[in-house]
C-alpha cells in the first residue's frame, strides 16, 4: 500500500517538476496549472476508488489523472501537442482525460465539470451499477451558482457522488475572504442535505481513511458525500514557477505546508531500498514517457475539421 | 385509398419520445413539470405511468446544473431528452452547451461524445412579453457542434425528434408554441427525417421563400394570397438550421431569382443573414438575384396586441414583400389580412 | 395601523379578484399570476419599509407592486395593455415598475431579480445612503445558482437587503420533495453567513414584527437578513382560476389557509364601520382603475421601436 | 512639429477608466482579480490604490449574479465596468446580459436604463483552446438593446471606453488578447469615439476589406502585401458591431465591387454573415459585387500549435483570398509568411 501510495505521489511530483523544467524552452505551448503540493488529494482519494470508478476534474488536473491511472506517456504527448496525445493534442494539459483509466475528463472553465460528475453518478445509479464518481474542484469553484445546483440534485436523487473540494485558499491571486461571505464551505453541503468533513492538516492517510469510509458508504446507496480538503499551491496558479515574489502571498505562509511535504512523508515510511527502486523505476518511465512525446508526431492538418461530430 | 393518419405536431413528439424509450433504454427524458398533468403541452403526457420515474423526471430550477447533468449523463452512455418550456431560459444553460457539450467531442480527440437532445419552446401567444417569446436559434446555429433543427410539420417532428434521439451528437430542438397544434400526417411507424436536408413545401418559379419555424406556416399563406395576383412562390422549410442545407435553397433561387427570408427571431446576425450569405455565396458568378429578410421587429417583445401584432412578420407582410421584390420596388400590393387561426385563436393564460 | 394594512390587503385582494372576473372577456390578453392567499407577505413586509426603500419581485408581482404603493390605475392599465400603462403597455402583467414608489421591476425569469436588488443595495450602500432594497422571490428561485451567488455577494459585503423567500410549497404543479434535497431552505441562507427565519402559520402582525426587526438592523449596517415565510397559493399557477380538481394538490390541502384568511382576520379587528369605510373607498378606487383602463389608449405604432436605448 | 503621445491599449484602457472614475463618482470597476499584481493584463493596475475598494473590486466566481448585480448597480444609477479575462465565460452570464440588461429599458417602458459596460477579452493567445479563445461577440449583436463594440486601436479603445461608460444603455466591449500590446497614438484628455461609426484605416480602390477585432491587424498586413502586386485595398475596421455602419462599408463596396469580411470568431451565423448580407441590401439593383467570408475554422480551438494555426485567418491568407476575388477565382496567389509578431512574440503560461 505505501509503496503504492509512494509511488504515485512522487511520479506526479516528479512528471510537474520535469514539466516546469522543459517548460521555458516552449516544447509545451499551453498553459499549465501544477498542482504540486496538492498531490496527496488525488492520490489519497483514488486510493480509495476500484478502477471502474470515474473522475472529473479541472484544467489542474495532472494530480488527478495520474493518480486515477491515466496514461502518462499519452499525458506528455497531449502537453507538447502531438498526434499521440490522449485527446490527439487538440485539448492540452487543461483538458486531459483517458476513459480507458475512468478519467473523464477535466474543463477550464470553474465548475463546469461538477454537474457533469453528478449526471454520470446519476446514469449510473439509474441502470444499477455501483460505480461511484469522484468529482473534484477547487474553493473558487464553490461560489459558481452552478456547484450548488449540482449539489441539490445529487442530493435530491441520492447520487453516487463523492464531492472533493480541494481547498487551497486562493483562486488564482484572491483570497476567500475577498469572495466569500459564509462561514465553512462544508456548511454549504450540509444545507444541501449532503454529509460534509473537513479536512486540515494534509495527511493523505487520514484522506484515506476517511473519504475511504465515504466510498463504502456512497457504494452501498447512502448516497453523496462532501469532503473540503485544506492544502496549499506550492507554483503560481498557471505556469511553472514559484510567485512568492509578487505581493499577493508571502513564503511563510508557506512554510507549514512545504514542511509536510507529503511525498517525502510517505515516502520516508519506506525503507531506503524500496524508495529507491521506485524512483528508479518511475524515473525511467517518465525519461521515456517525455522522449515520446517528443519524437511523436504532429496532428496532420486533416484534424484540424475532424472530430466536430461523431458519426458512426 | 388508404386513409391517412393524421396526428398534431404536439402528438407526433409524443409517439416519437414513447417509441424511443421502447426501443432503447438509455433514452430518458427530463424537465421541469414534464410528469405533471400538463406535461410540457402534452408531449411527456402519460410517460411517467409507462416508464417510471427513473427515466421520466420533474427536475429542480436550474437550467445550467440540469444541463451539465444531462450532459454527464450522456458522457455515460445514456441518451437525455432535457426539455424547457420556453427557450428563454436556455440563455442560463449557454455555458453547458457551448462550452461543455458542443465541444467536448472535439475537445478530447473524439474520446467522448454527448448525444443530448434539448427541447425548447419559442413561446409567442397571448402577450408573453420580451422574457418569454424569444426564438434564439440563431445563438445555437453559430457555434460548431452542435445541430439545431427546427421543424414544422407534425410529420418532421415526429422523424427530427426520433433522428435527433439517435444522433451521437447534441441537438438543439426548437419548437414553436404556434407549431404544437398543426395537424397532419404522421406515419405510425418509427422513421427518421434526414439530418441537413430542407424540405420544399411548395413548388413555384418566381421567388423563393425560405420560412424558419413558424414563419413557413405563414408563408404558406402568403403563397396562397400570391397566386391570386400570378406569382408563383416556392417555399422552402429548412427544418434543419445546422447543418443547413444551402443547395436546396441557392437551387431554387438560380431558378426563381428572388429570395424572400422569414424567421422567427430577429434577423441581425441572424439565421436570415446567414441564408442570404450562403446563397450568395453559392451563387455569386452564376445569378444576381433580389432578396430581402423579415424577422421579429428589433425590439424585446411588447405585451400588448396592437404592438405584438405589427412585431410578428405576418402572411399579409410576407405576401406583399414577395409581391414587391419580385414585380420591383415600386410596385406595392398588399392582400387582405390573412387569418392565423393558430394565433386567432390561442387563448392563454399561458 | 391596522387599518392601513386592512386597506392594503383588501385593495390587493379585490384588484385581484377583479382580474380573474375581467379575464374571461380577453381584455386582459397576457399571463397573470394571482398572488390571492399570500398578500400579507407583500403587506406586512412593505409596512416595515419606508417610501424611498424599494422592492424588487417577481412576475407574481401585483400584491408587491400595490402594497409599496405602486400606482393602481398605472397597473392595471399596463394589464389591458394600454399606453398609460407603467411601461406604456409593454410589459403586462409579469414586468410591473413603478419607481416613483420604489417598485423596481420584475422579471418572467425565476430568480433573476435576486442580484439585480443585491446590486441595487449595493449601490445605495456605497453611495452612502441608508435605503434599504426588499427582494422578494418563490421557493422555487432558491433552487437556481444565481440566488447562492446573490447571497454570497450580499453576505460578503453586509449589503442592506431583506430576502423574502414565498415559500407556497409549488413551483408551477412541482413539490418541494420533486426539486430539493436540502433540509429547510433557511439553512442555505445560512451557510452563506446570512441570519435566517422561517416564519410559519401566515400571521401578519409576526411577519411585520419579525421582519420589521430585521429591517432595522439592515438599516443600522447589520447586514442582509433572510426570511422564509410559509404561504398558499389559493388559485392556479397563472390564470383567474382555481385548480384543485386537476390533480397535484387537493382542496383539504388548502382549507387551514382559507380558513387563515388574513384579509378578514385583519378586517375583523375594525369596527364594522370602518371596514365598510375602506372597503367603500378602495372599490371606488378599483372602479376608477379598470374604468380608466377600459378608456385608456392603445400606444401608438410608433412605439414599436421606441425605448430601445435611452439617449439623453 | 509635436511629437505623438503613443501608449499601448492596455494603457489606453487604463486612461479611460481612471478618467472617467475621476470624473463621475458613479462610475466603479469590478472583476475577477482586477485589484492583483496583473491587474486585469494592466487595465486595472493601481485603480484599488487610487479610488479604494468600494470603486475597485475583486469579486467572487460568479457571472451570472455578479452580471446581475453590476445591472442592479446600474439600475441605481451608478455605472459598473464590469470586467472578464476570458470572453468565454459570458457565456455563463447570457440571462442577465439578454433578458435583464438587454430588455430592461424596452420591457419597463423606459422607466428604468442600465448603464452597464461589459469588458471581456477574446484569448487568443499560446494553446488557450477551446474553452479559453472564443470570440462571442457575434452572440451579443443578435440581441436588441445591447451595444457592441471591438475596437482595435489604442486611440479607439480609449475613445470607445469612454464613450461605453457614458452609454445610458448597456455595452458589450470586447478586447482581443492581442490587440493589447498594439501601440499607436493616445491623446491625453478625455474624449469619445462616436457610437456606430467605422473607421477606414486604409484607403483602395480595388477591394475592401473588413477586419473585425484582431483580425482587422492582419488585413492592413495583408494589404500591405497586396499593394506589392499591385492591389490596393481599403481596409475598414467597423469598430462598433452593434449599431453597425453598414454605410460606410456598403460605400466602399459599391466602388471597389468587392468585399472580404475576416471576422475573429465563425463565420456561420455570424458578424461577417450579417455585414455580407447587410451590403447586399444596400447594394441590390445598384452593384454587383464579389464577396468573401473568412473566420475562425468550424471548430472549437485545438492547443496544438499546428492546428491552431491553421485554425486563424492569418495575413497571407487573407492577402491571398483578397487576390483571387479581386482577379477572379482561377488566379492564385499567395505571399510568404508575413509576421504577426504579437502572435510569434508571445509566451505564456497564460
Ligand atoms: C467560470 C470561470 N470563471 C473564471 C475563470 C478564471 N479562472 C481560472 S482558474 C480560476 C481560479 C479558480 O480557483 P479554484 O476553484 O480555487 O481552483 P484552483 O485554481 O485554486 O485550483 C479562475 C477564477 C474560469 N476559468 N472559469
Ligand atoms: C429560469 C426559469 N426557469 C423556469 C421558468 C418557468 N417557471 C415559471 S414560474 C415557475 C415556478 C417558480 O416557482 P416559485 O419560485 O416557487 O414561485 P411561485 O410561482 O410559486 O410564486 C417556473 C418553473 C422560469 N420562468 N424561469
Ligand atoms: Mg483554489
Ligand atoms: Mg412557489
Amino acid at each position: 500500500m505505501i509503496d503504492r501510495l509512494f509511488r504515485s505521489l512522487f511520479l506526479i511530483r516528479r512528471v510537474e517538476e520535469e514539466i516546469a523544467r522543459v517548460y521555458p524552452s516552449d516544447k509545451i505551448m499551453s498553459p499549465v496549472h501544477l498542482s504540486i503540493g496538492q498531490e496527496a488529494i488525488s492520490v489519497g482519494v483514488c486510493a480509495t476508488l476500484r478502477p471502474e470508478d470515474v473522475v472529473f476534474g479541472t484544467y489542474r488536473c495532472h494530480a488527478l489523472y495520474l493518480a486515477k491511472g491515466g496514461n502518462l506517456k499519452a499525458m506528455i504527448a497531449e502537453l507538447y501537442g502531438k498526434f499521440a496525445g490522449c485527446a490527439k493534442g487538440k485539448a492540452g494539459s487543461m483538458h486531459l482525460i483517458d476513459t480507458s483509466a475512468g478519467v473523464m475528463g477535466a474543463s477550464a472553465v470553474v465548475s463546469s465539470t461538477i454537474p457533469t460528475s453528478v449526471g454520470y453518478a446519476f446514469a449510473e445509479k439509474t441502470r444499477g451499477k455501483d460505480t461511484v464518481v469522484a468529482c473534484f474542484f477547487g474553493d473558487g469553484a464553490t461560489e459558481e451558482g452552478v456547484f450548488h445546483e449540482a449539489l441539490n440534485f445529487a442530493s435530491l436523487k441520492k447520487l453516487p457522488v463523492v464531492f472533493i473540494c480541494e481547498n487551497n485558499y486562493y483562486a488564482i491571486h484572491s483570497t476567500e475572504s475577498a469572495r466569500r461571505g459564509g462561514p465553512e464551505i462544508t456548511a454549504m453541503a450540509q444545507a444541501h442535505g449532503i454529509p460534509a468533513i473537513k479536512l486540515e492538516g494534509m495527511n493523505i492517510e487520514e484522506i484515506i481513511q476517511s473519504v475511504g469510509k465515504a466510498v463504502e458508504e456512497i457504494r452501498n446507496g447512502g448516497g453523496p458525500r462532501f469532503f473540503e480538503i485544506m492544502c496549499y499551491r506550492w507554483k503560481e496558479h498557471v505556469g511553472p514557477n514559484d510567485d512568492f515574489g509578487v505581493g499577493y502571498r508571502k513564503k511563510e505562509e508557506a512554510e507549514p505546508w512545504l514542511a509536510n511535504d507529503q511525498v517525502q512523508v510517505v515516502g520516508n515510511k519506506l525503507s531506503e531500498e524500496d524508495r529507491r527502486r521506485i524512483e528508479i523505476a518511475v524515473e525511467a518511465e517518465i525519461a521515456e514517457a517525455f522522449a515520446f512525446a517528443e519524437s511523436a508526431e504532429l496532428p496532420p492538418d486533416s484534424e484540424l475539421l475532424s472530430d466536430i461530430f461523431r458519426t458512426h | 385509398m388508404q386513409t391517412q393518419r393524421t396526428r398534431s405536431y404536439s402528438q407526433a413528439l409524443h409517439e416519437a419520445i414513447e417509441q424511443e424509450m421502447t426501443r432503447d433504454s438509455n433514452v430518458f427524458v427530463m424537465g421541469q413539470g414534464i410528469d405533471d398533468f400538463k406535461g410540457m403541452y402534452g408531449t411527456t403526457k402519460g410517460l411517467v405511468e409507462r416508464f417510471g420515474p427513473n427515466r421520466v423526471f420533474d427536475t429542480p430550477l436550474a437550467e445550467e446544473g440540469m444541463t451539465g447533468i444531462a450532459i454527464g449523463a450522456a458522457m455515460a452512455g445514456m441518451r437525455p431528452i432535457h426539455t424547457h418550456i420556453r427557450m428563454d431560459f436556455m440563455l442560463l444553460a449557454m455555458n453547458q452547451i457551448v462550452n461543455i457539450a458542443a465541444k467536448s467531442h472535439y475537445m478530447y480527440g473524439g474520446a467522448i461524445s454527448v448525444p443530448i437532445v434539448i427541447r425548447s419552446v419559442i413561446g409567442r401567444s397571448w402577450g408573453q412579453g420580451a422574457q418569454h417569446s424569444q426564438g434564439l436559434h440563431s445563438l445555437f446555429m453559430h457555434i460548431p457542434g452542435l445541430r439545431v433543427v427546427a421543424p414544422t410539420t407534425p410529420y418532421d417532428a415526429k422523424g427530427c425528434l426520433i433522428a435527433s434521439i439517435r444522433d451521437d451528437n447534441p441537438v438543439m430542438f426548437v419548437e414553436h408554441r404556434m407549431v404544437h397544434f398543426q395537424t397532419g400526417h404522421v406515419p405510425e411507424e418509427s422513421y427518421t427525417v434526414p439530418t441537413g436536408q430542407a424540405r420544399v413545401l411548395a413548388k413555384g418559379d418566381d421567388v423563393t421563400i425560405v420560412g424558419i419555424s413558424h414563419a413557413v406556416v405563414e408563408c404558406m399563406r402568403a403563397k396562397v394570397c400570391l397566386e391570386q395576383v400570378g406569382i408563383h412562390a416556392e417555399v422552402i422549410d429548412p427544418v434543419w438550421l445546422s447543418p443547413l442545407d444551402v443547395d436546396t435553397i441557392a437551387n431554387s433561387v438560380e431558378r426563381t431569382g428572388a429570395l424572400l427570408v422569414v424567421d422567427s427571431g430577429w434577423t441581425f446576425t441572424g439565421a436570415s443573414a446567414e441564408i442570404v450569405a450562403a446563397v450568395g455565396e453559392r451563387l455569386q458568378g452564376k445569378k444576381v438575384f433580389k432578396f430581402q429578410r423579415m424577422g421579429f421587429a428589433p425590439v424585446p417583445c411588447p405585451t400588448t396586441k396592437n404592438l405584438e401584432k405589427q412585431y410578428y412578420p405576418d402572411a399579409a407582410g410576407i405576401a406583399s414583400s414577395a409581391f414587391s421584390l419580385v414585380r420591383g420596388s415600386k410596385e406595392h400590393w398588399k392582400p387582405e389580412i390573412v387569418d392565423a387561426p393558430e394565433i386567432l385563436e390561442f387563448k392563454g393564460p399561458f
